[in-house]
């Protein structure tokens, strides 16, 4: 047993690590997920700019001050920017190439990310307006997946002053 | 005022997909002993001991300095260990210089690593969280959007991505330490490499590294007496803004302006690209090279890729930007930023090797991160403030 | 070196479960009030630093939404440490010596609620030889306890210990945890990992608290008692639980000693297990007449990485409101006291 | 809808770390598969068990490996009425730091002592072997007394 050279040495140990944690959305966060089942988009204004957030932290992050006044946004916008995913990995659960949108909803100050489906990859563009395609009722739950993605509306592009602040 | 600080120690390790050769405490150590030896000092010189690196979750250790206090010499001394996401390795820097800025201490030990092989990174910065949507993509999605934005800005072809990352590429070649060294890389490979994030291509990202960045900052009377030239601290600056607010420009944070703004202010810099000889700059995508250039007042607005375009920031040209090969050749992640500000100080003393520039003798070093939103950045030179 | 004091301290009441905030909205009001209380107009506070741990929540980068707290727009000077917040205000104390900035906020905020404390806290250990068998916190402090109980003391002083500190969080409206017990009945209960018994540890808790620190005429001018900071350093040990003498702290005495802490009326000491009060008592040599932990310390009130800010903070308290002279506040870190800051307050 | 509405979902966290040991752990993990324990001898002469790497007192590097006993004395230890999940046993054990014949510093493993009353500071404990043994610190099931005791 003590010659070790007859056996290859140790080089590395596994170190599984498994924690079950809770997460907890928050009161401002909540209160817009449990409106999606509804097929509501829930903002917050700042007291102090003025400015729409979606999707609502309770907080503007600019002025550290509480957000409270509930506003509800339309559930269409523009893409202000985006980004095509062809890369696999772990834990992904969409098939490759999928649009993955910043969409600045009319009526909201700040763009949220999301799905753009329902057209190529390669049609996608800044400016173009989209729609969200809303899970059917049953279905819905206090989850931004309540919006299976959004879709062109084939309305024109809006103009690129419109929306350059927002990217 | 501050107190005039030095660094005068540096070590790097060997970058790589896998340093399955040593354990955690031994890639720090291969860091931390080269910064020594190249300072002229033993463990029993140091101070303190400044670690940082980038979420814990990357090698499944929480607040690591406690585990790596015996391997750094840290026993009986004073250590601390900051984390600012990607920027954490120039924060870790600051920190450690402004001990010696304070007053407080001679000499301070600071190192910057990552083991990301010891975990699967992307899972640690993709982890989905409950209620979200599925459009988590890594780093790459959060980043691409921004250059998309940037491209239509800036109407920049679509050739300067790829001309950076060709030039980061070459420059690794000159640099031992480097991860990658792409014996061919060519225009063609990078543009004819996949394309993951679009506008994002496979060869224009950065590489997941293991490794780990050291430094020695020193005061004054130290740095007098190192035994190989110091790099003097002419300005240290950070900023940092939240991640998402109304009318946020993330493409060209003001937060990295004002943080330069700062930083030109204390070194006396009035003409940034005529008076600042090289920089070292956190550029994980190619086109973060551009891009910063406009933020970090080298360029107008929209026109930093034109510096790109006209090889003023290669190896030859008159701003060289990362001849280390930067971050799109090596990113153990916590370690990134630190090695951009080691590269620089590097750069002023001289001792850069085969990727020295000539006559560097004042040179930026530069980390963002969060969602482009934290900075540090130093200023350093081969003469006294 | 610079005169730097606490000006300002503010804390949430220490809950077990905060689940209906998330860590911005526990911020807010917190970072609010330290700021208010200063009198310093926020977007005027020359540098921000704070500490958190992200496996208290399980998902990296947790202290990034934590900035959302602050309005830190147009872009501020802020840093963070993965520690308890007494290393963030080690920080900023630190930066404050360079001259230039004269005012600092400091922050701190933990969530035990979110996830497994005692198993996480395995994550702190030799990743190699120790963390892989999963002994959990409770259990590493157990073998510190047993150590210390054999070295000459009696189960009895940590029951008097953990007596006195949740009878003196009946006076701390912030506290978690307040109740009368006769030490002796104490001593009745079970063991929970032995020899520790369910009240020698501390409570899970949930909290965030925030500090302004202020230098020179601007700390005279906002605070009419500011708490001028004395001394201020942190040391820390070998790591592993097999080769340290853990029935002693020689990094809390060598940290004492530097920050001269000697001398003060009251100590504010992070011990979050009971017999760890008398070990730290020991290594900073405080005599019968320093009264210790009147905010019924992390015995009443344990929120992770807040604590030993607070500890601070309290100590910090009784200068601002008169009640004392001269204080202390210790924080700790790692298994069995390995890493130990204290900080030494007094009116001038 | 009322303030306390606040939604909740599980998060776990999982992740199959790998570690790789380097030449000094790697040396002792691959003692402990071959069923034999390893110290390391410090600047001061102490025998360091596990190994570190780097001495505790001068910081040097470590490269002087001294094979220690199988049984040793408990210098502190801790019982777990309850163990929890991730626990070596599923019974009631001890954790405790284990001074190893040879050595001058102690281990932290479990020891499979079945009651409390067993356990004693200063005791001597033996090390049980795992039956199929990797190279990790879990190749040592456990301690047990001492027969003879």
């Amino acid at each position: 047993m003590s010659d070790t050279d007859t056996v290859e040495p140790v080089r590395s140990i596994r170190a599984p690590a498994r924690l079950e944690y809770r997460f907890t959305a928050g009161a401002a966060q909540s209160r817009f997920l449990r409106h999606l089942v509804e097929g509501k988009i829930l903002a917050q204004r700042c007291p102090q700019c003025g400015k729409v957030y979606v999707s609502p932290r309770g907080a503007c992050a600019a002025d550290g001050v509480a957000t409270r006044e509930e506003v509800e946004v339309a559930d269409r916008g523009t893409v202000t920017t985006f980004c095509v995913v062809n890369v696999k990995f772990a834990q992904q659960v969409l098939t490759i190439p999928y649009v993955s949108a910043t969409i600045l909803l009319d009526g909201a100050d700040i763009g949220l990310m999301h799905l753009i489906q329902e057209v190529e990859a390669d049609q996608v563009h800044m400016g173009m307006r989209v729609e969200a395609v809303w899970s059917p009722p049953e279905e819905r739950g206090p989850t931004l997946e309540s919006i299976r993605y959004f879709r062109p509306t084939g309305e024109p592009d809006a103009a690129y002053e419109s929306y350059r602040e927002y990217v | 005022m501050a107190e005039t600080c030095a660094v005068v120690g540096i070590g790097q390790t060997k970058y790589s997909a896998t340093r399955g050769d040593v354990s955690i405490p031994g890639l720090l150590r291969e860091a931390a002993s080269r910064a020594l030896e190249d300072a002229g000092c033993g463990w029993t010189d140091i101070d303190a001991v400044v670690i940082g690196k980038a979420p814990d979750m990357f090698e499944g250790v929480v607040m690591p300095e406690l585990y790596l206090a015996d391997a750094l010499g840290a026993v009986g001394k004073p250590m601390m260990r900051v984390h600012t996401a990607g920027s954490v390795g120039g924060s870790t820097a600051l920190v450690a210089a402004s001990l010696v800025q304070a007053g407080i201490h001679r000499r301070v030990l600071t190192v910057a690593f990552e083991k990301q092989s010891e975990s699967e990174a992307m899972w640690a910065l993709s982890r989905p969280l409950p209620f979200a949507p599925p459009t988590l993509a890594g780093a790459g999605g959060y980043f691409a959007p921004l250059i998309r934005a940037y491209i239509r800005r800036s109407n920049a072809p679509d050739h300067v991505g790829i001309m950076v990352g060709v030039k980061d590429r070459e420059n690794a070649l000159r640099n031992p330490y480097a991860h990658l060294h792409i014996e061919d890389i060519s225009f063609e490979m990078v543009a004819e490499s996949a394309m993951l994030w679009d506008p994002i291509r496979y060869l224009e990202t950065c590489p997941s590294s293991d490794g780990a960045c050291a430094m020695v900052v020193a005061d004054e009377a130290a740095g007098d007496r190192s035994p190989h030239p110091p790099a003097w601290i002419h300005g240290t600056a950070m900023r940092s803004e939240p991640t998402m607010f109304a009318g946020r420009d993330a493409v060209n944070p003001r937060a990295g302006r004002d943080c330069v703004a700062d930083l030109y202010r204390q070194g006396g810099i009035t003409d940034p690209r005529r008076q600042i000889d090289m920089a070292e700059i956190y550029v994980p995508f190619s086109w973060y090279e551009p891009m910063w250039m406009e933020n970090l007042g080298f360029a107008a607005d929209g026109e930093g890729w034109k510096m790109t375009d006209d090889g003023s920031t290669s190896f030859q040209g008159d701003l060289p930007i990362n001849p280390s090969g930067g971050v799109l050749s090596s990113n153990p992640i916590g370690a990134s930023g630190m090695i951009r500000f080691a590269e620089a100080a590097l750069q002023v003393r001289g001792q850069a090797g085969e990727h020295q520039v000539d006559g560097a003798r004042l040179a930026l070093g530069h980390a963002y991160g969060g969602g482009s939103q934290f900075f540090a950045m130093w200023l350093v030179g081969a003469e006294k403030p | 070196m610079r005169d730097v004091a606490v000006v300002s301290f503010a804390q949430l009441p220490n809950v077990r479960s905060e689940d209906k905030r998330n860590e911005v909205e526990m911020l807010m009001p917190v970072i609010s009030e330290a700021i208010e209380g200063s009198g310093i107009p926020r977007k005027e506070i020359g540098f921000t630093v704070s500490g958190s741990c992200d496996y208290l929540v399980g998902a990296p980068f947790s202290f990034v939404t934590g900035l959302d707290a602050v309005g830190a727009w147009p872009p501020i000077q802020e840093s963070h440490v993965e520690m308890d917040g007494a290393w963030a205000l080690y920080e900023a104390w630190v930066r404050l010596q360079h001259g230039d900035l004269d005012s600092a906020l400091v922050y701190s905020f933990g969530k035990s609620s979110l996830g497994p404390l005692r198993d996480i806290m395995v994550l702190q250990l030799d990743p190699y030889c120790v963390a892989p068998l999963w002994p959990d916190s409770i259990s590493v402090a157990a073998l510190q306890a047993r150590a210390w109980l054999e070295s000459g003391h009696e189960e009895s002083e940590m029951a008097e210990v953990a007596a006195r500190s949740r009878r003196d969080a009946k006076a701390n409206p912030m506290a978690q945890l307040s109740e009368e017990r006769d030490p002796a009945t104490l001593l009745e209960e079970p063991y929970l990992v032995s020899p520790l018994r369910r009240h020698d540890c501390p409570p899970l808790s949930d909290g965030a608290a925030a500090m302004i620190l202020a230098a020179g005429d601007l700390a005279r001018e906002v605070c009419e008692r500011p708490a001028w900071i004395s001394g201020l350093d942190h040391r820390i040990e070998a790591h592993g639980l097999g080769v340290r003498d853990l029935t002693t702290s020689p990094s809390t005495a060598l940290a004492g000693r530097h920050a001269g802490g000697t001398d003060v009326e009251v100590a504010e000491l992070h011990a979050p297990f009971t017999h760890q009060e008398p070990i730290l008592r020991e290594a900073l040599e405080l005599g019968p007449q320093v009264t210790v932990n009147p905010s019924g310390g992390a015995l009443a009130a344990n929120a992770m990485m807040v604590a030993g800010l607070t500890r601070i903070g309290e100590a910090a308290r009784r200068i601002i409101d008169g009640s004392a002279t001269r204080s202390l506040g210790h924080a700790t870190s790692g298994p069995c006291l390995q890493q130990n800051l204290v900080c030494v307050m007094e009116a001038r | 809808m009322a303030d306390t509405d606040v939604l909740v979902a599980p998060n776990i966290l999982e992740y199959p770390y790998t570690r790789t040991v380097g030449p000094v752990l790697g040396r002792f993990m691959t003692g402990l598969r071959d069923g034999r324990i390893e110290g390391i001898r410090a600047s001061d002469g102490r025998v360091l068990v596990p190994p570190a790497e780097y001495d505790p007192v001068t910081s040097e590097s470590l490269d002087q490996f001294v094979e220690v006993g199988q049984a040793g004395v408990v210098t502190t230890w801790a019982w777990v009425t309850e163990p929890r999940p991730p626990h070596p046993l599923e019974r009631p054990f001890a954790w405790a730091l284990i001074r190893l014949d040879g050595a001058d510093t102690a281990l932290l493993h479990v020891v499979d002592a079945g009651d409390e009353s067993k356990m004693a500071t200063r005791m001597r404990v033996r090390v049980r072997w795992r039956d199929h043994r990797v190279g990790e610190i879990q190749d040592i099931a456990c301690f047990v007394p001492e027969e003879g005791q």
